[in-house]
């Protein structure tokens, strides 16, 4: 299996800086999940790995040894493409194994992998069809085969769900963990969708305009976001963030404050941090019908059904803030009062945007409910 | 090593770009050599002796202006009309769904195939029967005939997505509103490439010319050319390239201006659909 | 019926491509209703490489000078050949021009198949005065260069050339060879051979235009003919040894040149060969271009043979089919063979003048000659000048072609001389029949 | 599903193509029929009357021992031609679709260039170029120790020069139309087969030739139709058919037949046979192109 080490890989388009500065490792047999706004630099990335871009400066390393020379085809990987990729005036059989045969594998040998390929896949009774005339979700498997029957050490994929509807999508995501679960590859997938990120992946790396975020696993990117990018990119809708300050066991949000926690006092305390801004999800917001102490008050702006919640988006001190709820009743310019989950709350530090960490009782009682 | 693998090509295309275009270069460079150097310094590119005097003595010599006038009338005229025919034909090819079209337009095609050698001594007899021998007009007819045109341009009009024209059609517009306002700006830039290349073929035209045009004074500047060459007297080849010059020059002009939609347009009109 | 349609048409679409302003160029000799002046149409074939100067400035000087008479000259393409082709087109479309150039290898053919009038016939129907012209003017053997196989005078000798050798003089000294050039044909290939082995250049080059005048000269001075009694017949022994001997240069020795006529006279003036057998109207394009001692001498003989030089060049044919256009064409006749003109003629092109006295004359070459050496080589062999062959018959330009292919097939070594001639020469008679 | 404009519309159509029809008219259909009368008769332009003598001039046609050389000068031209015009430009659009990433405008906007500039100028450059004692190539061929053979009067050869020039003319226009064809296969196939190591040769071959097989036929097709057309000129300028017919070709013995031996019937008859091959070569275009036998993805 293949352990993939980025180390200072730059990539550059004439004077555009494509990719910053890349530094971390893909463990061996891990699914990892490139994640990105569009033109973020993950299909970069994705390629740079694949062979199929440059490398500006910087080394990426395969098992520790240098690749940044070493052409596609002596890399070893598999590669699902967005659009699939399929050679239109060939069959699906010869399609799944067309780079085996190039590379003089025996015939018994392609026929048992295609067969197990074509097993897999579903892809029975359809070996002889063109690409023309199958369905989406048919080509997408063909190109999945396409990428198995080779058994690489490493299968790379470029949004590869991403032309199929919302149904599809979720039995595909299924095919590939089983997959993965089979052969035991390195993944590296690349998408823009976090549900897709959070399902599947291992491990996910998230990227904002050349750059690496975070890469963690989906839990820790989620609960605890390294730094304001992430915290926002994540979940939909994302993390509220506002600028709030402490005080003397106080927190303060504009004219309002509430008396903190003791562990969050400390923990701050202790970081000696004034100013900062605070992070809270829609779902960590509690909302009440009517004024009570350690309450925070906002002005109701709108509402957003969901069909199963509502998102309730109200003025708080100048700040657009969201919460979920069940209200949908609320009418714009009411007053709205809420307590927040102090267990769910992030700090990120005014400067760096980087999360100042929990205190211990937030990693170990997740359910630990104490409003604030 | 994909850099280097990269030069390997860059260099072999260079020197295939080298070999095309080295002939041009000789032509500008020989055409400002006085006779002795071209024979003395033949690989000089530039001449040691520069000299405008070859230029001087084809523009002294023969009606070099008349001759490019003559030339620039039969291009235009050529382009001109074969254009607006082909834009018409073409349009009535592709719009419009009449008896004996599939037929017609095969036949029309066809002729793209015949060499213009096959019906050059019919051509002769007529144009020697109504009197244009030895004018530019008898230059200019047979060239007509083409094909090409309907062809490139049916190809572009194809192009254009149905339901424009539909929806032109919705709003009741006729068949000249929908040509003038959709399908021409749409065409446009295969119109443009394809009247350049008539213009540049027409202006190049040798074959027939030679057969027709009689006196220098009506002569085409392809023809202007063996005024210099073969003859028993000798070649003059700085006087020869001197007037391969001043032939190129448009041809390339035009060329190097509208070279976008000249690449663009033949880059798409390989077949598809 | 059908023209007028055609015409119809044609007008239509004309106007139709609003061109009509455009289309109003000259077409050709109708004669002008309103002006006095009689047009006629005088057709050359002399490129601006080759006199086509003089031509004009002739025929402007005598429009100038003429009160009834207006000359239009035309140059035509691709030599005697391509005059001849745009000739027929010309009969073809029932039109012809007043005065042409017929090339001498033409001359069988154009009296066959084109109406042409005898210049004498002109002169005796018009001009009484003129009577003793052309006699008076002409040596009989230069006027028999241009009568026809049944004997009657096609027209009047107007260009002559003959082949001289082109001599690279620092090319021969570099060799150790006599710089003033071989006087035989067997010296020719000794010094042909010397040359390529001390120097590494080509020794020899012979003129390969589509004709095969040069070769003529080299066959007929080794006693053999061309044509005889109306059939061919060079392939006989001694036109047989000299084509041989000249092929062996190109094919054993390779000492001599076996290329095109304009790669070999450019490889000529670039120094890569030292000895060119070419016209003498290249003379001015030699001269200018080369940058090494160049000379000209006549041409060689074989050893103990009287030369025998075809002439080259072409005489001027009446071709006008009125009166009024056929006394124009005398008109203007006169007019080029004075005196002036011919030398004007000669200095332009560097042609042998077939007139009498224009050489000796003052107001003729007598200064021009003197400073031009390399004409003298020329001059001096008049005495050689015999008739170009011109194969009789309707099949004449194809037998011309044939040898052509045969000269092609012997110089590349391929079949022999003896086979390809005498192979030619059979299929040649065979087509004459 | 095209909509019909109704019957008056009709003559709208016929009218757009009546000025297109009526220059074809003249100049192309009647001067076509006009040559197969001409092929049943003994006449040389000039002669008052045209002798009609049948089939003679087919019969003296196949019986004529230039033919079969005539022919195979042809098709030897023909598939020099194809080489240097189909296989290279080919070779060439594959190499700037999907090896090399730079100058891809830069190359394609020069190598079109020599096809705007007029054949008689481009033969009488190679005509000096090529000189093999003296020209520039000789002199540069002669720094490498090569001797250039004398091509204008080597049998074979000859052949190889007058297809360089029409290449000259033609090369451009091929390799623009194949650029075309050949990059319309998309990158994202090229790539997967790249990562699965296929060498460069087998994805030109397997995947790029047969995804752009309708413009590659058009090409095939337009390659040997514009041979042919643009042929004459460099035989005529540099050759005149020689060495003993060794460059003369099927379109330059109908020019000397009807324009220098004034065999008018004859050249006639040779033109129609002439035809014959151009018919085999249509129907192969309407085949493949006008039904299309591109790939969509």
């Amino acid at each position: 299996m293949k352990e993939i080490v980025f180390e200072n890989v730059c990539k550059k388009y004439g004077k555009n800086l494509i990719i910053d500065n890349l530094n971390f490792t893909i463990k061996s047999g891990e699914r990892l999940i490139l994640l990105g706004a569009s033109g973020c630099g993950k299909s970069t990335t994705l390629r740079m790995i694949a062979g199929l871009e440059d490398i500006t400066s910087g080394n990426l390393y395969m098992n520790g040894k240098r690749v940044n020379d070493i052409s596609s085809g002596k890399r070893n990987i598999s590669m699902v493409f967005q659009n699939y990729a399929l050679y239109p005036h060939m069959t699906v059989a010869d399609n799944i194994i067309y780079g085996l045969k190039v590379q003089n594998i025996a015939k018994a040998e392609i026929s048992s992998r295609l067969k197990a390929a074509v097993e897999m896949l579903e892809l029975g009774g359809l070996e002889n069809r063109k690409p023309k005339d199958l369905s989406g979700g048919q080509r997408q498997r063909v190109a999945l085969a396409r990428a198995v029957v080779k058994r690489s050490e490493l299968l790379l994929l470029d949004e590869p769900l991403s032309n199929l509807d919302a149904q599809l999508r979720v039995h595909a995501r299924k095919e590939l963990v089983k997959i993965h679960q089979t052969y035991k590859q390195t993944f590296i997938y690349v998408t823009h969708d976090q549900v897709e990120a959070m399902t599947i992946g291992d491990r996910v790396a998230i990227l904002d305009k050349g750059r690496l975020q975070v890469i963690d696993t989906p839990s820790n990117v989620y609960n605890k976001p390294a730094n304001i990018f992430t915290a926002k990119f994540i979940g939909s809708p994302g993390m509220n963030i506002f600028a709030a300050a402490y005080a003397d066991h106080f927190l303060k949000i504009g004219k309002q404050s509430v008396k903190l926690p003791e562990f969050w006092s400390a923990y701050i305390g202790k970081r000696n941090c004034r100013e900062f801004y605070l992070g809270i999800r829609p779902e960590h917001i509690f909302l009440q019908n009517e004024k009570r102490k350690n309450s925070f008050v906002g002005v109701v702006k709108y509402v957003e059904e969901y069909g199963s919640h509502c998102g309730i988006y109200f003025d708080l001190e100048g700040h657009e803030v969201v919460a979920s709820g069940t209200n949908t009743a609320l009418k714009p310019g009411t007053n709205i009062y809420f307590t927040l989950d102090s267990a769910r709350m992030h700090v990120f530090d005014k400067e760096s945007k980087k999360n100042i960490g929990y205190p211990e009782v937030c990693y170990d009682n997740v359910y630990q409910y104490q409003s604030v | 090593m994909r850099i280097e693998s990269n030069l390997k090509w860059h260099i072999l295309l260079i020197l295939a770009l080298f070999i095309s275009l080295m002939p041009i270069v000789f032509a500008v460079s020989t055409s400002f050599k006085e006779l002795s150097e071209a024979y003395s310094n033949v690989l000089g590119i530039i001449p040691d002796k520069p000299t405008l005097s070859n230029y001087l003595r084809i523009f002294q010599e023969l009606p070099l202006n008349k001759i490019t006038f003559n030339t620039l009338v039969v291009a235009a005229t050529v382009t001109i009309f074969k254009v607006i025919t082909s834009v018409m034909a073409a349009y009535a090819f592709v719009y419009f769904d009449f008896k004996g079209k599939n037929l017609l337009y095969f036949i029309l095609i066809s002729t793209i195939f015949i060499p213009f050698t096959m019906t050059m001594i019919p051509n002769y007899l007529i144009i020697s029967q109504i009197g244009l021998r030895n004018n530019i007009m008898g230059v200019i007819l047979p060239q007509l005939s083409d094909a090409t045109g309907i062809f490139l341009i049916r190809q572009a009009m194809r192009s254009i997505p149905m339901p424009l024209i539909e929806a032109a059609r919705l709003e009741a517009a006729g068949n000249f509103q929908i040509m003038a306002n959709i399908v021409l700006p749409l065409v446009k830039p295969a119109v443009i490439s394809t009247g350049i290349m008539f213009f540049i073929n027409s202006w190049n035209e040798y074959v027939w010319p030679v057969l027709i045009l009689k006196d220098t004074t009506n002569y085409t500047l392809p023809l202007a050319l063996q005024l210099f060459v073969s003859s028993e007297g000798g070649t003059d080849f700085c006087l020869a390239m001197a007037v391969s010059v001043v032939t190129m020059i448009i041809p390339l002009g035009l060329y190097l201006i509208f070279q976008k939609y000249i690449i663009n347009t033949f880059t798409s009109s390989g077949v598809k659909g | 019926m059908k023209k007028n349609i055609l015409k119809a048409v044609a007008v239509g679409l004309m106007s139709a491509v609003l061109l009509t302003g455009c289309g109003k160029s000259d077409t050709g000799n109708e004669q002008a209703g309103q002006g006095e002046k009689v047009k006629i149409e005088y057709w050359h074939v002399n490129a601006e490489t080759q006199g086509g100067k003089t031509v004009q400035e002739l025929v402007d000087n005598f429009n100038a000078q003429s009160k009834d008479v207006e000359v239009v000259a035309r140059y035509n393409p691709d030599m005697y050949k391509g005059l001849m082709q745009n000739l027929q087109a010309e009969a073809a479309a029932g039109k012809s021009p007043a005065v042409v150039q017929v090339g001498w290898a033409f001359l069988d053919y154009f009296s066959n198949n084109f109406s042409y009038v005898p210049p004498q016939k002109v002169v005796d129907d018009y001009f009484p005065q003129d009577k003793a012209f052309l006699q008076d003017n002409f040596l009989p053997n230069v006027m028999d260069l241009a009568k026809n196989n049944k004997g009657e005078q096609v027209g009047i000798p107007y260009s002559l050339s003959t082949p001289v050798l082109y001599i690279n003089k620092d090319l021969l000294r570099q060799a150790g060879l006599d710089e003033n050039g071989p006087k035989t044909w067997e010296d020719l290939i000794k010094f042909s051979d010397t040359i390529k082995e001390k120097t590494g250049k080509y020794g020899f080059y012979m003129q390969e235009p589509a004709d095969n005048w040069a070769q003529q000269a080299l066959l007929e001075s080794n006693g053999a003919r061309m044509i005889s009694d109306g059939k061919a017949s060079f392939a006989s022994e001694d036109g047989i040894k000299a084509y041989q001997a000249y092929a062996d240069m190109v094919t054993k020795t390779k000492s001599a040149l076996h290329i095109s006529w304009d790669q070999g006279v450019q490889s000529f003036v670039n120094g890569d060969v030292g000895m060119l057998y070419t016209t003498i109207a290249q003379r001015a394009n030699v001269q200018k271009g080369a940058k090494f001692d160049v000379a000209a001498i006549s041409s060689p003989a074989w050893a103990g043979k009287p030369k025998r030089l075809p002439a080259g060049g072409c005489f001027l044919a009446i071709t006008a089919q009125d009166e009024k256009q056929q006394k124009a064409a005398w008109e203007f006749l006169k007019y080029l063979y004075s005196v002036e003109s011919m030398a004007a003629w000669t200095k332009g092109t560097g042609y042998v003048p077939p007139r009498k006295d224009v050489a000796d004359a003052e107001n003729g070459l007598k200064s021009f000659l003197e400073e031009n050496q390399m004409m003298k080589a020329a001059t001096s062999q008049m005495d050689s000048v015999v008739p170009w062959a011109s194969f009789p018959g309707d099949a004449g330009l194809q037998a011309e072609q044939m040898l052509l292919d045969a000269r092609d097939k012997i110089l590349s070594g391929d079949v022999s001389a003896h086979d390809a001639l005498t192979q030619t020469q059979n299929q040649i008679n065979a087509l004459l029949k | 599903m095209k909509k019909k404009f109704g019957n008056k519309d009709v003559w709208i159509a016929y009218g757009l193509i009546l000025p297109a029809l009526l220059v074809f008219a003249i100049f192309m259909f009647y001067p076509f029929f006009y040559t197969v009368y001409l092929s049943f008769f003994d006449w040389n332009m000039i002669k008052p009357v045209k002798e009609f003598i049948g089939l003679a001039n087919y019969k003296a046609l196949f019986a004529d021992p230039l033919m079969p050389l005539v022919i195979k000068n042809t098709v030897e031209y023909i598939l020099i031609l194809l080489v240097l015009n189909c296989v290279a430009p080919y070779v060439l659009a594959f190499v700037l679709s999907f090896v090399i990433k730079r100058g891809r405008g830069f190359y394609k906007g020069a190598f079109f260039l020599p096809s705007v500039i007029s054949l008689v100028v481009g033969s009488i450059l190679y005509l000096w170029v090529l000189n093999p004692v003296s020209g520039p190539a000789a002199i540069l061929a002669e720094f490498l120790g090569i001797n250039i053979p004398i091509w204008s009067k080597t049998q074979g050869l000859v052949i190889v020069v007058l297809s360089i020039i029409t290449t000259w003319k033609i090369f451009g226009y091929n390799f623009i139309v194949i650029f075309g064809g050949v990059s319309g296969v998309p990158q994202e196939i090229i790539e997967a087969a790249k990562i699965d190591n296929v060498p460069l040769y087998k994805i030109f071959f397997d995947i790029v030739l047969p995804m752009s097989s309708a413009t590659g036929v058009y090409i095939f097709i337009m390659t040997i139709v514009q041979g042919l057309q643009y042929v004459f000129t460099p035989v005529k300028v540099v050759t005149q058919g020689g060495p003993d017919n060794a460059s003369s070709n099927i379109i330059y013995n109908i020019y000397q037949e009807g324009f220098v031996f004034y065999h008018t019937g004859y050249a006639s008859a040779m033109s129609i046979v002439a035809m014959v091959l151009f018919i085999v070569l249509l129907v192969i275009e309407f085949r493949y192109v006008e039904k299309g036998i591109y790939y969509e993805n």
